[in-house]
């Protein structure tokens, strides 16, 4: 469904990415992990045209996307949430999910208002954004990129942040959406929450992939504990 | 609950029947051409106030060289009437040329300065409009030169004159206020607002930025070159300075943040306010610079007191009043700024 | 034609000196609170009164007066920043600091036509003009001691901010103000001195601008679009830049004089433009940090 | 719960109250002044009230140097007229409004005179680009616009007053101003005549006409022409312009100037780089009196010349006497008298003439009086007006600063009052 195939992207002479390839299959939930500062990020970047690849390419379902600007990458289907989450935080929380609308009015709110109360923060609908607390943007983030519906969504540290109990249920919801069969690639630090959800789990190293494969695997490959010899690999905040 | 919302709508359609009845029958009630001339004037900027806030007050793009469509279109006029030898009425029918032209140079203008954004937008927007000043004065042969242009004289007497000009002027501010209601509450105006509080977020959602803000500076360009055809046959006269006039951007401005900037109203009124309140105190205080210290003080004690202008800041006031004993959590919300609030958010999570 | 050229060239060093000098204020406030300070034109005519009272009326010379009129611009930077511009806040804050400077203009402007008047004035000294013959230019002293106090003014601020705590603070702040915050930099004080710095540094380019040119209360507003252009060029916050920008704009411009004096200022503005177009954060301006 | 539209439908009601109201006291504030001054425009003789006369000034803004010159001209002529036993027996009460340089806010005040303080006469604002908007209001509520400073071809050509004439202008023509000094040049020996000469000229409807016509006469008597550009009003700096017509080394020097800063600029950067012109003339600068000498200094401003038509000196003795109470209300010495006095003083003298000539204020007696081709005295001569509003038989002169700081008539040579021109210009000071 998406691939990148030898991203390369440096910062001042620092190689972000390198020779970066990843597979995400339709329909599965996978997950990226990595060391700060190994290129999760800016892999996300490059996939939704935030950053610009210096080599290497980038496809969506066999049609190669690479650098193209981020309004045409969600237009093919790429949604994606921050690390640092980006509301409007001057709109209203019903105004910050109909941004992204494309059709009529009534139907779209409609949808919208659906899709909040999905992730629970449905009578918040005629806030402003910016009152939201911390995790209740979380939600509104994910809840106004999944209203567009996208065909792959990448989810920037979704549990990142946020307290427990929001942590699980914010994997219930993403569970929910992968049995209706949407596609998700997850950047986590949290790895419980990581191992419990994706089907296949890669893993980055100085912009390297340095491992691949179903989580029970990678957990054991010695790469993996090397690339993460000295982070502390289970706290997530 | 529906309740509520249904009686604030009869006060709004109550209140704005009385503003349209006001302003229709203004220069019937104060006939004096001295008063109706404020009203022209105050029209003028009512229109070109609120044309820029729907670019640069939704977008979050504060443009300075608003002048360069404004003397565009008194220049067009101007220009066309002098070489088409259009005389009398028929002038009017060029005023569509003020938009046309105005719109046809916020294109290429867009397209260069809406690449760049904050600071420098704003230093681009004032460099187009030092060379559009230049070119005014250098085209000598097109433009006239440092003389300008004069429109053709109509005979007139000083009351049909001014009243007439009052309604022409009336019927671009009552255009470009339903234009602005229109846009805020369409999908277009919510992608400008996305685009003010995070454009690349909004890019990623699907908003073609470029696309968008184009659109509303063209918007916002047509309707001010429009004005300033209206401006340049009420005055009679353009000359580069006067058209292109450094004061005219900063004044919009002014006026947009003093009524509140990105509402529909804050604009008008500020508009309203500031405009004759500006004529009037000039004209009177004759030693002159009285009115400047005191022009001076009243705007700081605006930006001072009602940071976000009159109308947010009035509104602020009527919620609190409403909720009192109970959370304002909209007031609080409005005046919560997105870092401010941003941070105050991060310390709670849910 | 060369030597007119070369005349040009010398003529836009020179005067260029005495723009960076009325430039490097604005620049540094910029740079460090992120406004832009529409009062800095009127703060230049204010500055260039100042040693015009002290040259006429108490007969020191104006370099001398300095001493006093930098000081006493710098109380009155620290009062605006304190009284005003500290207390703006949020979203709309470049915008509202537009409108509380251009207020504050208006109020120095007219109290400078109640003490002034609106007759033209210009300081004068034995060195404004008379000239050293060099190479064949004739060099006018006051543009050359200009220059020089530029170079001087700029490598003391360079050196304020590179080699002092407080500089560190304000290079801080200017990179990001929250963590400066978070690593316990008195960011409001800083943002305190650092505008009067930037408006002391302005009774310096006030002088020279009295010296070389006849001003009045009015004078200010066709310098600030003039030095914000500047400032941009030479990269917002740049002290060097604005040197830079400065004698290339001044440069360019009496270049273009020798064909057309019409078109020079709008060669000007267009290669602004282009150069924006191209590099968006000016010749030495640093990328605006960017989240994420 | 908030709705969707904030600000539209939740404070429309708010916004109604205060934008009635703020309009409400602002058409009261505009007609309350009405009752301030109740003369209407042709008010019976008998009647003993105030003649008022209004105008507006830039007070403040570009022009405000020259407009408050204007504004002590004005004054100085009503308080003569009035200490004379007035208008008609009736006193003159003068309204004179500010208008920032803005032709908006100069429209502005002149309809608030027309309409709301009902002045019986107009005097005309400072600078040709005010005067023009002006006059198409004038022309508008039917009132002859007497004016000293809106001498530019424009002012007479525009629509409004090709249709009305209903201005008129006290003052020299400007195209025609240098044509003393080109005639003083075309009677030197050729050996004595300038080769060389350079017209820089400011972008003002003011400044180039006369420089340009003089350029061409002086090309046909062979004065070879090395330098000849418009540069903006508004330079980033003067002193490159300055410096190449330095370097050009010409030896007469007809700069269009609008102001003293001009002049001021060329001559420090002259200065600067040993340049001494045998012959500099200004446009206008050097006739500013104590403003133009005490930016330039005593010693360099000998030489300097400036065509005009009036200095202080003028042998008229009605300028003599003005020139004497101007001394006495403002002090300073006669050469520190601005040439704009004279001239917003003549305004007034040529519409004091006509109120009397006509009996009464009625403009439309006023505008065909002064078109009937009388002549009239004033400080500044005599005036008398074409068809479109110049004055056909204003005299040009050229004047010069002479030692001890003395602004003398020298051209033409041979008209009475005029005392030896100094030629060459003396070098600057050092």
């Amino acid at each position: 469904m998406l691939r990148t195939e030898g991203v390369r992207k440096s910062y001042g002479g620092v190689r972000a990415l390198d020779e970066c390839t990843i597979e995400v299959g339709e329909g599965t939930v996978a997950g990226l992990i990595g060391p700060n500062g190994s290129g999760k990020t800016t892999l996300f970047n490059v996939i939704t045209g935030y950053a610009k690849a210096e080599a290497g390419n980038v496809y969506l379902a066999g049609t190669k996307i690479t650098n193209i600007a981020p309004d045409k990458v969600f237009t093919l289907g790429i949604g994606r949430t921050f690390q640092l989450t980006r509301i409007f935080p001057t709109l209203t929380v019903m105004e910050n999910m109909l941004v992204a609308s494309r059709h009529a009015r009534a139907a779209d709110r409609k949808r919208a208002m659906a899709q909040l109360e999905f992730v629970g923060i449905a009578g918040h609908h005629a806030a402003l954004a910016g009152t939201l607390s911390y995790g209740q943007r979380k939600l509104l983030e994910l809840a106004y990129v999944l209203v567009a519906d996208p065909a792959v969504m990448l989810l920037d540290e979704p549990a990142g942040g946020v307290n427990p109990s929001l942590v699980n249920y914010i994997a219930d919801r993403i569970r929910e959406l992968h049995a209706a069969g949407k596609t998700f690639l997850i950047v986590e630090h949290n790895m419980e929450f990581v191992m419990g959800l994706c089907d296949r789990i890669t893993v980055l190293d100085s912009g390297t992939v340095v491992a691949a494969g179903p989580p029970d695997i990678v957990r054991t490959d010695r790469r993996v504990l090397d690339a993460y010899l000295g982070e502390d690999v289970e706290d997530s905040t | 609950m529906m309740g509520t919302v249904t009686r604030q709508r009869i006060a709004a359609a109550l209140a704005l029947a009385v503003l349209a009845g006001a302003a229709v029958t203004f220069p019937l009630v104060f006939s004096s051409p001295a008063t109706t001339n404020y009203g022209v004037y105050a029209l003028i900027f009512v229109t070109a106030v609120s044309a820029w806030n729907v670019f640069s007050g939704f977008s979050g793009y504060i443009s300075l060289g608003q002048a360069v469509f404004f003397g565009s279109g008194a220049y067009a006029v101007g220009i066309a009437a002098r070489d088409w030898h259009v005389s009398g009425v028929a002038v009017f029918g060029l005023l569509p040329l003020g938009a046309a032209v105005g719109a046809a140079i916020a294109v290429p203008f867009g397209l260069v300065a809406l690449r760049v954004r904050r600071h420098t937008f704003i230093v681009i927007t004032i460099a187009v409009f030092f060379i559009f000043q230049l070119m005014a004065y250098n085209l000598s042969s097109f433009t006239g030169g440092s003389v300008g242009v004069s429109a053709p004289f109509l005979p007139w007497t000083a009351t049909t004159f001014n009243e007439r000009f009052y309604y022409i002027a009336l019927a671009c501010a009552v255009v470009m206020i339903v234009i602005a209601a229109g846009v805020r509450r369409s999908r277009f105006g919510l992608q400008l607002r996305a685009i003010r509080d995070d454009e690349d977020r909004a890019r990623g959602l699907g908003v073609h930025a470029m696309r968008v803000k184009l659109a509303a500076f063209a918007l916002s360009a047509a309707v001010t070159g429009l004005v300033g055809g209206v401006w340049f046959l009420y005055l009679t006269q353009v000359q580069p300075p006067s058209g292109f006039d450094p004061l005219f951007d900063l004044s919009v401005v002014l006026m947009a943040f003093f009524g509140g900037v990105g509402t529909i109203s804050g604009p008008v009124l500020g508009a309203l306010i500031i405009e004759p309140a500006q004529l009037y105190l000039t004209a009177t205080y004759t030693n002159g610079y009285i009115s400047e210290i005191m022009l001076g003080a009243l705007f700081l004690a605006v930006v001072l007191f009602m940071p976000r202008g009159i109308i947010p800041t009035a509104g602020e006031w009527i919620t609190r009043l409403r909720t009192r004993g109970r959370p304002a959590v909209p007031a609080a919300a409005a005046a919560a700024a997105p870092q401010s609030a941003g941070k105050a958010a991060a310390g709670d999570t849910a | 034609m060369a030597r007119q050229v070369y005349q040009a060239v010398v003529d836009g060093i020179l005067v260029g000196g005495v723009y960076a000098l009325m430039a490097v204020g604005l620049t540094l406030i910029f740079g460090v609170l992120d406004i832009i300070n529409i009062a800095q034109g009127v703060l230049v005519i204010l500055g260039a009164y100042l040693s015009y009272v002290l040259s006429v009326r108490l007969h020191i010379d104006l370099f001398v007066g300095l001493a006093i009129t930098v000081p006493a611009m710098f109380v009155i930077g620290v009062v605006l920043q304190w009284a005003f511009i500290r207390r703006l806040r949020g979203r709309e804050r470049t915008a509202m600091t537009l409108l509380v400077t251009y207020a504050a203009a208006l109020i120095i402007e007219g109290s400078l036509y109640e003490a002034f008047g609106p007759d033209y004035k210009q300081l004068s000294a034995p060195y404004v003009t008379s000239s050293v013959h060099v190479l064949g230019f004739y060099l006018p002293y006051i543009y050359l001691y200009g220059f020089a106090l530029a170079v001087v003014i700029i490598a003391g601020i360079y050196a304020l901010l590179y080699r002092t705590r407080f500089g560190r603070s304000v290079r801080a702040t200017t990179q990001d103000e929250t963590a400066a915050r978070l690593i316990g930099i008195d960011t409001s004080r800083v943002a305190t001195l650092t505008f009067g710095i930037g408006v002391a540094v302005t009774a310096v380019g006030g002088m020279m601008f009295g010296a070389t040119n006849s001003f009045n209360p009015n004078s200010g507003y066709d310098l600030i679009s003039r030095l914000l252009a500047i400032i941009i060029l030479g990269g917002l916050g740049s002290i060097g830049g604005a040197l830079a920008a400065s004698v290339f704009m001044l440069t360019l411009e009496s270049v273009v004089d020798i064909w057309s004096p019409q078109w020079a200022i709008a060669v000007f503005y267009a290669a602004l433009v282009v150069v924006l177009v191209v590099r968006p954060t000016g010749f030495f301006g640093r990328a605006p940090a960017r989240a994420q | 719960m908030r709705s969707d539209l904030p600000w539209l439908s939740r404070n429309a009601a708010a916004v109604g109250a205060i934008a009635v109201a703020s309009v409400t006291a602002l058409a009261a504030c505009s007609s309350s002044s009405t009752s301030s001054s109740s003369a209407g425009s042709s008010s019976s003789p008998s009647s003993k009230a105030p003649i008022t006369i209004g105008a507006s000034l830039s007070l403040t803004g570009d022009f405000s140097a020259d407009g408050q010159a204007f504004q002590r001209g004005y004054q100085l002529w009503a308080k003569d007229v009035n200490s004379s036993g007035g208008l008609l027996g009736r006193t003159v009460q003068l309204k004179i409004l500010n208008d920032n340089s803005s032709p908006t806010q100069v429209q502005t005040n002149y309809q608030t005179l027309f309409a709301s303080d009902h002045v019986a006469l107009a005097f005309g604002p400072f600078s040709s680009l005010l005067t023009t908007p002006s006059a198409s209001v004038a022309a508008r509520y039917g009132y002859a616009l007497v004016e000293g400073a809106g001498g530019a071809p424009a002012v007479f050509s525009s629509p409004a007053n090709m249709s009305a004439h209903n201005v008129f202008d006290v003052s020299l023509p400007i195209t025609d101003e240098m044509i003393p000094f080109v005639n003083w040049v075309a009677s030197l020996p050729p050996s004595e005549r300038p080769a060389t000469a350079a017209y820089p000229m400011a972008e003002d409807p003011f400044a180039d006409p006369p420089v340009q016509l003089a350029q061409a006469k002086l090309q046909a008597l062979g004065v070879k022409t090395v330098y000849s550009k418009i540069f903006p009003e508004e330079e980033s700096s003067y002193k490159p312009a300055a410096d190449q017509v330095a370097a050009t080394g010409a030896q007469a020097v007809l700069l269009g100037s609008t102001d003293v800063p001009t002049v001021a600029a060329f001559m420090q950067a002259f200065a600067q780089q040993h340049y001494n012109p045998k012959m500099f003339i200004c446009a206008a600068g050097p006739d500013q009196g104590a403003a133009f000498v005490s930016v330039v200094g005593k010693q360099n401003a000998t030489g300097m010349m400036v065509p005009n038509g009036w200095y202080p000196g003028y042998a008229n003795p009605d300028s003599q006497k003005m020139v004497q109470a101007y001394v006495a209300q403002y002090g300073g010495n006669p050469s520190d008298v601005n040439a704009d006095v004279a001239e917003a003083y003549s305004v007034g003298q040529v519409m004091a003439q006509a109120v009397k000539a006509t009996g009464g204020t009625d403009n439309a007696k006023i505008i065909s009086y002064l078109h009937s081709g009388v002549t009239l005295s004033t400080v500044q001569g005599p005036v008398k007006f074409n068809e479109l509003g110049m004055n056909d038989s204003a005299a040009a002169f050229v004047f010069q600063w002479q030692k001890d700081t003395t602004f003398r008539q020298v051209l033409p040579a041979s008209a009475p009052g005029s005392v030896p021109i100094i030629n060459p210009k003396p070098g600057w000071a050092s």
